[in-house]
């Protein structure tokens, strides 16, 4: 496939998360977009990975793994972030009996 | 066959993940980006990634998705409660979104890699035999610290799961 | 070796200061300032180029390359004597004023001592930007702890925007200093940076340097701080700030600016003197129309200020040479000026002229002090006012930087009239006349008040009549800077 | 390899002192003691002292300007734990775990300063921020606190996704396939349209990092909301990392390609000095207007990463040691005050003489007065900038905000000499004040002899 | 002897510092006897150096005292010139300054210790400052002296500082004055550009290498300067004025010696106006305008000091006539006849004042001749001196500018004549109405009437001697060959002016000397005649209304240069100042107030208004790396 097509595909992918974190207001859905903007950019590394590996002049039979050890790694880190953001918005529920960020605003000016 | 099934993959992934922002219910947004989670494992797939394929899947479509479900089952969020936005920002958010889309194609429209190709089906980087040589050796330093970051998400949990 | 002693003994002192009790601060800070004039007159009793004038040692090095740079030529002697004579004259002249906390006062006020002579010290374009700054913030410290009504605000403006002028000087010295030929901040590196500096670059740095010194001395149309903060600043600040903190403006421009970019002098020396004169006129027109002694004096001494600055563009060495006199004699008149405001005030409670009249009758002796150190501002011969602003007039229309020097000697010395109206209007309307309920009551001097008034008188005359001693400290100074600003089209 | 190796376990150590300490003032003294261990291990690693030889495969790369960075903010943390070990412990009941994540945000800053490959960074990145995002959130009842916590975690998160994207287009970019950042350049006579747009993706995270307008907009909120030691933390030691982070991408990865990136970086600086100055002109609480000078600050840090000159990288330490000083000093006191608007300091003066003359010190620091390090410290980025050349309006912009900041610390300053007031009572002891004049000597000793900080960057031990 | 010209200006200033630092503890006689007893010790000296210069041989002598303006190429030493002109200038200054010293003891009596001691303390200074103007060997010295005396005029002129009014006066004096001395000074900064000097022989040197332009200019500088200081239109308002100091001040200030230093300091210089002859038409006009329009003025005066004040303004007018057609001895000639007799009429005046108990109006006097003969005596001489009668000292020296300006051109003699004999007219009309007629005043002051005691008396008669003699010195050639004594003195310093006397035929000279003083006779019997039997009583009216004020100038003044200065002055203060220029500082500071207090709104608190802004400045970035940076 060409590489383009996955760039394009990432990159809308991308862009759609980042317009639901610009219109949605509750914390748990804009937390998925975010992570949908996560699963774009893996695809986007795996798919350059690939590309890499194709691209290897000498043969190298481990050319562009580290594409897809750093695509691990990228999970890992999201899982992470998940657990503990699923935390704050819980504890912030329990405070406020709400996830609507907008319901957020003492912090201002 | 390749070149159907990326098509049909990256339509459904698109289309899903429109629907994650669009739905009214937060149940029906985890489910489509569920459905968006396996049409990028099927992407993996087509790029022999099969390791990275499983462990999204398990990882999040399975873990972290199933998480998400369960706190928002937890809390009891429906369409109704879903607060509604403004329409101006909503319109804003549209376009700021697109308008990032927008120059992010102009910016790589005359990409030198435009005649690259990503190499589907051949090529076993991707497997787990050679992925875990590779993390084991080389990335042991990354793994290892990893574990430092999942020891203070774990503490974070915690601290800020426990009641008072 | 001297010049170290000279910063730090009022450093020392004014840090000391700081943990004594009030009396004791007092009687430190007196004694730390008598004990800086008797090494600022060592040091003018020492000859030029003396191995105890200078310092030179390790710093900053590595990317920035500064030193620890002092030394003294004539210049700075006039300007060191004028620091030394300035401060005793001010804590003899306002002994009896009680302040809250005073020993941080006293503090404070050594501490911008140790500033200002650093800055006339400093033989390191960096070094000399510190102490800038440090003369800067004790005097705001000072004035708006134990100034007037609307202190904080106008010492705050005050602060800002001289503040911005110095941050803009700054760039300069980084400039020059990055583009000499050793990278360097010593002052002989900064002079022979014309070489490495093309004209288009010094018609911008000039400007920028130009600016701090600009609102420091202040020039037309920068001056706006100086009334408020005169009026401001407790009489002490007041005469610190006139007496010797302006000077450090007009000694930049001497020192750092016109022998160090001199292309720049040269090409905006026309603008520049027309702006000096503006000022001039239209501070002495305001100075005419003010009714608080503070103000007028403060208006007085932008206009005299603008003909220092004048003369040096005028690049000659009688307008030179009378620039570095009338730094010292200024310096001198305005404490005087201030001393006797300051007396005027805690009498009477009043600065306002039109409330005051008829001091003469009641009050000789003080309008006999008030008159003599108004009419040495006004430069009368004998005084040392004129010799001052008649070297500095002589150099102007003598400049061959500039093909106006006619037009600007003829429109500055409209000044000389305007001063002699707005003084003489002053003291008539202070002075004579018959008393009113407030001067009915007699100013009489105490014998530190008269002590002090004497002394600026003596000085005065002094100056007025003998100059020559004064003249010879500053020639060599003087030819060497005159040298380094020549520039032949 | 030290700071890391040590900074986890004492992490986990302190994670489970917990259990055998009851006391929070005696977890609070076991993590000043940790944190000194850590700083002692540190400085012996700079002085060549390396306990752990582990082969990293070229994942991380430890040179003298990274650990004297590293030691730098472990002294900053000492004394932050001097001063506020006692408030962190009472923000809430796990005095164990704050701790704990205290140190795991230095096992990331450790990491983000020796970082070698862009996985590497993104990782200590990512250690330094999870934490902190708890750390925001530790004080569970306060509704700011919350607040301040997802509002980091969501906006850090989407940043993150920022410079993942970027990561990704730059490896896509390179030659070979690389994350290593000496290899990025490598190869290529044209740069890539997919290298600059991650370039610019990689800067717009970045600079949410830093706080850099227009990606600060977290910052007010969140220095505003996280408990002030937290606070005083985040702004000083993360932020420095996150810094150097930028330094170290931006100089050894991109350092090629910086005719390509410079202009952004410019102007990203100049909008972040205006707004970060003028923004924080109006604001009516100390906290937050510490808050805006700590965006402010970030406008002049980042002329060394415009110029990346000697000049930039002596600097950026000067300036991030002069900057950690005054600011932990600063909301050391305020983590003490009841009220922290301005008002609060009315009077502060004539109660707390000795107290004052401190602030004013730092306050002094931070506008950048000479003879203290805040002077030298704009200094050196001036210099660089004007070392640099063809960005002079760049610099006059800089120093007329600098003499806008005059405004805002000077209010402090005019509230606590030149305004009446009762003065409220702080709980100060001796020894609070006495690291507090430690820290204050500190700023003014550097502000006179740089050297004795920045040699340290010349003198290399085997 | 000349060496020791440093003592004649010395013991006024011993008698300056004693009077000035002691004057709380002497005694009023003290302090008299130590302010007439120095200036008498400088005229002792004086006049032994008068000696020394008038023998033959004597060559004019620089004495060096010290450096004063030591300054890169030039050098303004502080010294003294002894010449014929100075010597007769110290002769006049400080023997006249003494009679009138000693006059002032017995005229200031009234006054109280220290003020008694403070007026001798201005007084010596004065002669100090006088001796330096005329001593000086450079414009530089010359300067001083003459700011110096302004000073004193100012601070004599206030003396009485409780008026107000008085005040002002004073300070009007140093203001004028100084308007003329700016022009003085460009005049020296001028010469100092060119010449690298100010010293007179240097200058004087060099003149002729200098273009007539430039020439020109610097005259007319200098002329500026004598302007404002020897009372000439348009910066004579001062000097009527200036009448509010004590009269001995008036005499010996305003009448005998500071308002002559104009005509000694263009004497002195007229090697520079030799060089430039539109300079000197300028002068002539000036002075010739002068002496009309003031003597006008003198007419409808009512005060006796403001008839002598005209009348000095008047007379110095002529004296700038000589100098404008080149009779610089004339010139002179006529300051020192003039010293004699207006300090004579002043002196006369004030005893008459002081005798009236203060009365100043000459409307309410008459017949004061039978109650102060001596004083009547010799103020008819000095009228007689001062109306050109033969062979009164006046009509001498009036002569022989009178025929140099006809020689130059009729026109001026013409209109010269006619101001003679205004100043015949004006001079008996003051006489007549004082000393003739009766008694106008109240009973009071009738009772009061007194001739004054001798200390005032004795100057009158010296005086008095003097103006009638005084012409003796400079006898016209056509009386006797070599009679000019005063002309052969004065010859080695004014010897490149031209003398008339040489190339006009002698009948000519008697004719004009015919039709002057016959003119000025007719006048003094029309005055004597009229305003002996009825004096002027009502307030004039109509053209004598204009002159009784002084052709308004005044009022001109200040409606175009006082008020409009004023009102710019205060449009400066309240607009430009307060809105324009601190309003833009302050301006600034409200702006980034402005500003904060708008960006502040950016901070919204909301997230998705934050993350899209984080939005935007990506777009932004990528917008300018896309369109602006090809």
């Amino acid at each position: 496939m060409p590489i383009n097509y996955y760039i394009f595909l990432s990159v809308a992918l991308f862009c759609i998360g980042v317009a639901g974190v610009l219109t949605r207001r509750n914390a748990i859905i804009i937390f998925m977009c975010i992570e949908l903007m996560l699963n774009s950019v893996n695809l986007l590394l795996v798919a350059f990975s690939k590309m890499h590996h194709a691209a290897a002049v000498t043969g190298d039979p481990n050319a562009g793994i580290n594409g897809q050890l750093f695509v691990f790694f990228i999970m890992v880190v999201a899982a992470a972030e998940v657990s503990v953001g699923l935390a704050i918005i819980a504890m912030l529920y329990r405070n406020t009996h709400s996830v609507d960020v907008n319901f957020l605003n003492r912090l201002k000016h | 066959m390749t070149q159907f099934l990326f098509w049909f993959l990256s339509a459904l992934a698109l289309f899903s993940a429109i629907m994650v922002v669009i739905s009214k219910n937060p149940v029906h947004s985890v489910l489509w980006l569920i459905v968006v989670f396996f049409t990028i494992s099927g992407h993996y797939i087509l790029l022999n990634a099969q390791f990275l394929a499983i462990v999204n899947l398990i990882v999040y479509a399975g873990a972290i998705m199933v998480l998400f479900l369960f706190v928002i089952m937890l809390m009891n969020l429906n369409a109704e409660t879903e607060p509604q936005k403004n329409k101006w920002l909503k319109m804003a958010g549209v376009i700021g979104g697109g308008a990032l889309l927008l120059v992010l194609v102009a910016a790589l429209k005359h990409a030198d890699t435009r005649n690259q190709l990503a190499q589907t089906g051949g090529g076993d980087i991707g497997l787990i035999h050679n992925l875990g040589i590779a993390l084991f050796k080389e990335y042991v330093i990354p793994f290892e610290i990893s574990s430092v970051l999942f020891l203070s998400a774990m503490v974070g949990a915690v601290v800020i799961g426990k009641k008072e | 070796m001297i010049p170290v002693l000279l910063i730090a003994v009022p450093l020392v002192a004014g840090l000391l200061a700081f943990l004594m009790k009030d009396g004791g601060a007092r009687g430190l800070a007196l004694f730390a300032s008598l004990l800086t004039l008797v090494v600022a007159i060592w040091s003018v009793a020492e000859p030029n180029g003396s191995k105890l004038l200078e310092i030179n040692t390790d710093w900053i090095s590595g990317a920035i390359n500064s030193r620890f740079a002092l030394s003294m030529d004539g210049l700075a002697k006039i300007l060191c004597l004028l620091t030394a004579i300035s401060f005793p004259v001010i804590f003899i002249s306002t002994w009896g004023e009680q302040y809250r906390k005073a020993k941080n006062f006293f503090g404070l006020m050594l501490l911008s001592q140790a500033g200002m002579l650093g800055v006339f010290l400093a033989a390191d374009a960096l070094l000399f930007y510190f102490f800038w700054e440090i003369a800067l913030v004790p005097v705001y410290f000072l004035a708006s702890q134990w100034g007037g009504e609307r202190r904080i605000q106008a010492t705050f403006k005050f602060f800002v925007y001289t503040f911005f002028g110095s941050l803009m000087m700054l760039i300069a010295i980084i400039y020059i200093a990055q583009h000499n030929h050793d990278h360097s901040f010593s002052l002989g590196a900064f002079y022979s940076a014309r070489g490495t500096i093309k004209g288009s670059e010094q018609t911008w740095l000039f400007w920028l340097m130009f600016l701090a010194f600009a609102i420091k001395m202040p020039i037309f149309p920068f001056h706006t701080w100086q009334p408020d903060t005169y009026e401001q600043a407790p009489a002490a600040v007041t005469m610190v700030l006139s007496g010797v903190m302006v000077k450090m403006g007009i000694y930049g421009l001497i020192r750092w600016l016109a022998p160090v970019l001199n292309l720049g002098t040269y090409i905006w020396g026309d603008t520049v003197s027309a702006l000096c004169i503006t000022g001039m006129i239209y501070a002495s027109l305001i100075a005419l129309r003010q009714d608080d002694l503070k103000r007028l004096v403060a208006y007085s001494s932008i206009a005299h200020m603008g003909l220092m600055c004048l003369a040096v563009f005028a690049t000659t060495e009688s307008g030179m040479q009378g620039v570095m006199i009338q730094i010292f004699n200024h310096g001198i008149n305005i404490i005087g000026l201030w001393v006797i405001v300051y007396l005027i005030e805690k009498r009477f409670h009043t600065r306002k002229i039109s409330e005051l009249g008829g001091m003469a009758e009641k009050s000789p002796a003080l309008t006999a002090m008030l008159v003599i150190v108004a009419l040495a501002n006004i430069a009368l011969p004998l005084t040392n006012g004129f010799v001052g602003e008649f070297l500095m007039f002589t150099g102007v229309y003598g400049s061959k930087a500039t093909t106006y020097n006619v037009v600007f000697t003829v429109t500055a010395a409209l000044t000389i009239i305007l001063a002699a109206v707005y003084m003489l209007n002053m003291v008539q309307k202070v002075c004579y006349g018959g008393a009113n309920k407030l001067t009915e009551q007699s100013l009489v001097l105490k014998p530190n008040e008269k002590m002090v008034l004497v002394v600026i008188v003596i000085l005065i005359l002094l100056v007025g009549v003998y100059p020559d001693p004064l003249l010879q400290l500053t020639r060599s100074a003087s030819e060497s800077i005159l040298a380094k600003m020549n520039f032949n089209p | 390899m030290n700071a890391i190796i040590i900074a986890a376990v004492l992490g986990v150590i302190m994670m489970f002192s917990g259990l055998f300490l009851k006391k929070s003032s005696s977890i609070a003294a076991l993590a000043t003691i940790s944190m000194l261990v850590l700083l002692v291990v540190t400085v012996m690693d700079l002085s060549g002292y390396h306990f752990f030889p582990v082969d990293t495969h070229g994942m991380l790369y430890f040179d003298v300007f990274g650990l004297l960075f590293d030691c730098i903010v472990f002294a900053a943390t000492l004394i932050l734990f001097l001063l506020n070990a006692k408030d962190i412990a009472a923000i809430g009941h796990n005095p164990g775990e704050y701790f704990a994540l205290i140190f795991f945000v230095l096992c990331g800053v450790v990491i983000a300063s020796s970082f070698n490959t862009l996985l590497m960074l993104f990782l200590g990145i990512e250690i330094m921020s999870i934490p902190l995002y708890i750390l925001t959130g530790s004080n569970k009842r306060n509704l700011k606190s919350n607040e301040a916590s997802l509002k980091y975690l969501l906006m850090g998160a989407f940043s993150t996704g920022l410079m993942l994207l970027g990561i990704a287009f730059v490896y896509g970019a390179t030659e070979r396939g690389t994350f290593v950042v000496d290899e990025l350049a490598f190869g290529r006579a044209v740069i890539s349209p997919l290298m600059i747009a991650g370039i610019l993706l990689i800067i717009a995270s970045m600079a949410f990092k830093v706080s850099a307008v227009p990606f600060h907009f977290w910052a007010p909120d969140v220095y505003d909301g996280a408990p002030t030691p937290v606070t005083s933390f985040m702004a000083t030691v993360v932020k420095g990392a996150a810094f150097i982070a930028f330094i170290r991408l931006f100089g050894d990865a991109f350092g090629t390609m910086r005719p390509q990136w410079k202009l952004f970086i410019a102007l990203i600086a100049a909008a972040t000095l205006l707004i970060g100055n003028i923004t924080a002109v109006f604001q009516q609480s100390a906290k937050r207007m510490l808050a805006y000078s700590s965006v402010a600050h970030v406008g002049f840090m980042l002329f060394a990463l415009i110029t990346l000159n000697t000049l930039a990288k002596e600097g950026i330490l000067l300036y991030i040691a002069v900057y950690c000083a005054a600011t932990i000093g600063l909301f050391a006191v305020i983590a003490r005050m009841k009220d922290y608007s301005f008002e609060g300091f009315n009077g502060l003066a004539s109660r707390y003489p000795g107290l004052a003359l401190l602030i004013t010190i730092f306050l002094l620091s931070l506008a950048g007065i000479p003879f203290t390090g805040g002077f030298l410290a704009k200094y050196y980025m001036i210099a660089a900038l004007i070392q640099d050349g063809h960005m002079l309006w760049l610099v006059i912009l800089s120093l007329i905000c600098a003499a806008i900041s005059i405004y805002y610390y000077f209010r402090i300053i005019q509230a606590m000499y030149f305004r009446e007031g009762s003065g409220q009572e702080l709980e100060i002891g001796r020894g609070f004040t006495g690291w507090l004049s430690l820290l204050a000597v500190i700023i003014v000793v550097l502000g006179i002899f740089p050297y004795w900080l920045l040699d340290r960057l010349y003198i290399i031990y085997i | 002897m000349a060496n020791y010209i440093y003592l004649v200006p010395l013991f006024p200033l011993i008698g300056f510092l004693i009077n000035g630092l002691l004057r709380k503890s002497l005694s009023k006689s003290l302090s008299g006897i130590i302010g007439s007893g120095t200036v008498l010790a400088s005229f002792i000296v004086s006049l032994l150096i008068f000696f020394q210069v008038k023998e033959p041989d004597f060559q004019p002598q620089t004495v060096f005292l010290f450096h004063f303006l030591r300054v890169g190429h030039f050098n303004i030493p502080f010294s003294f010139l002894v010449d014929p002109l100075s010597s007769l200038f110290l002769l006049i200054i400080t023997g006249v300054g003494f009679l009138i010293h000693l006059y002032s003891t017995a005229y200031m009596h009234d006054e109280d210790g220290p003020a008694f001691a403070k007026y001798f303390c201005y007084l010596n200074l004065f002669v100090f400052s006088m001796l330096l103007l005329v001593l000086g060997s450079n414009f530089v010295i010359l300067f001083i002296g003459w700011e110096g005396v302004g000073l004193c005029s100012y601070l004599l002129i206030g003396y009485w500082f409780k008026n107000i009014e008085y005040a002002s006066a004073a300070k009007k004096a140093f203001v004028m004055n100084r308007i003329g001395d700016v022009g003085f000074l460009i005049a020296i900064f001028a010469l100092i550009a060119r010449f690298d000097s100010a010293s007179f022989d240097a200058v004087f040197g060099q003149a002729s290498k200098a273009s007539t332009g430039f020439l020109t200019m610097v005259t007319l500088l200098l002329l500026i300067g004598a302007m404002g200081k020897s009372a000439q239109i348009p910066l004579y308002t001062w000097l009527p004025d200036a009448m509010a100091g004590p009269t001995p001040v008036s005499a010996l200030i305003h009448a005998a010696t500071m308002v002559t230093a104009g005509i000694y300091m263009i004497a002195r210089s007229h090697i520079l106006y030799d060089l430039a002859p539109v300079s000197q038409t300028v002068v002539a006009i000036v002075g010739l305008t002068t002496a009309i329009f003031a003597a006008t003025i003198a007419i409808k005066q009512n005060d006796i000091k403001k008839v002598l004040a005209y009348s000095t303004v008047s007379q110095l007018g002529y004296m700038f006539l000589g100098l404008g057609v080149g009779a610089y001895t004339g010139a002179v000639f006529h300051v020192m006849t003039h010293a004699f007799f207006k300090a004579l009429l002043f002196l006369g005046a004030g005893s008459v004042i002081h005798a009236m108990g203060g009365e100043q109006d000459i409307r309410k006097m008459g017949a004061l001749k039978k109650h102060l003969p001596i004083t009547h005596i010799t103020f008819l001489l000095a009228c007689l001196a001062i109306a050109g009668i033969p062979p009164f000292s006046g009509f001498f020296s009036k002569d022989e500018i009178l025929s140099a300006a006809y020689e130059k051109n009729p026109v001026y003699y013409v209109i010269g004549v006619a101001g003679a004999m205004m100043t015949a007219f004006y001079m008996f009309r003051l006489y007549a109405t004082t000393f003739r007629g009766s008694f106008r005043g109240t009973a009071d002051q009738q009772h009061h009437l007194h001739e004054s005691p001798a200390a005032m008396t004795f100057p009158l008669v010296v005086l008095a001697i003097l103006a009638v003699i005084g012409g003796f010195v400079g006898i016209p050639e056509v009386f006797a060959k070599d009679a000019h004594l005063l002309g052969k003195f004065l010859d080695p310093v004014l010897s490149t002016a031209k003398t008339s006397h040489e190339v006009m035929p002698a009948s000519t000279e008697w004719m004009l000397m015919l039709v002057s003083a016959g003119l000025a006779l007719l006048m003094v019997i029309l005055a004597w005649t009229r305003f002996s039997r009825k004096p002027e009583l009502n307030e004039a009216s109509g053209f004598g209304k204009v002159l009784a004020n002084k052709w308004y100038v005044d009022e001109l003044y200040d409606a175009i240069v006082v008020k409009p200065l004023n009102a710019f002055a205060d449009f400066l203060n309240r607009v430009v100042e307060k809105g324009v220029i601190d309003g833009i500082v302050n301006g600034v500071g409200r702006l980034v107030q402005y500003g904060s207090r708008q960006l502040r709104y950016l901070q919204s608190g909301l997230v998705g208004g934050y993350v899209l802004l984080m939005v935007v400045g990506i777009i932004l970035l990528f917008v300018v790396q896309l369109f602006l940076r090809k």
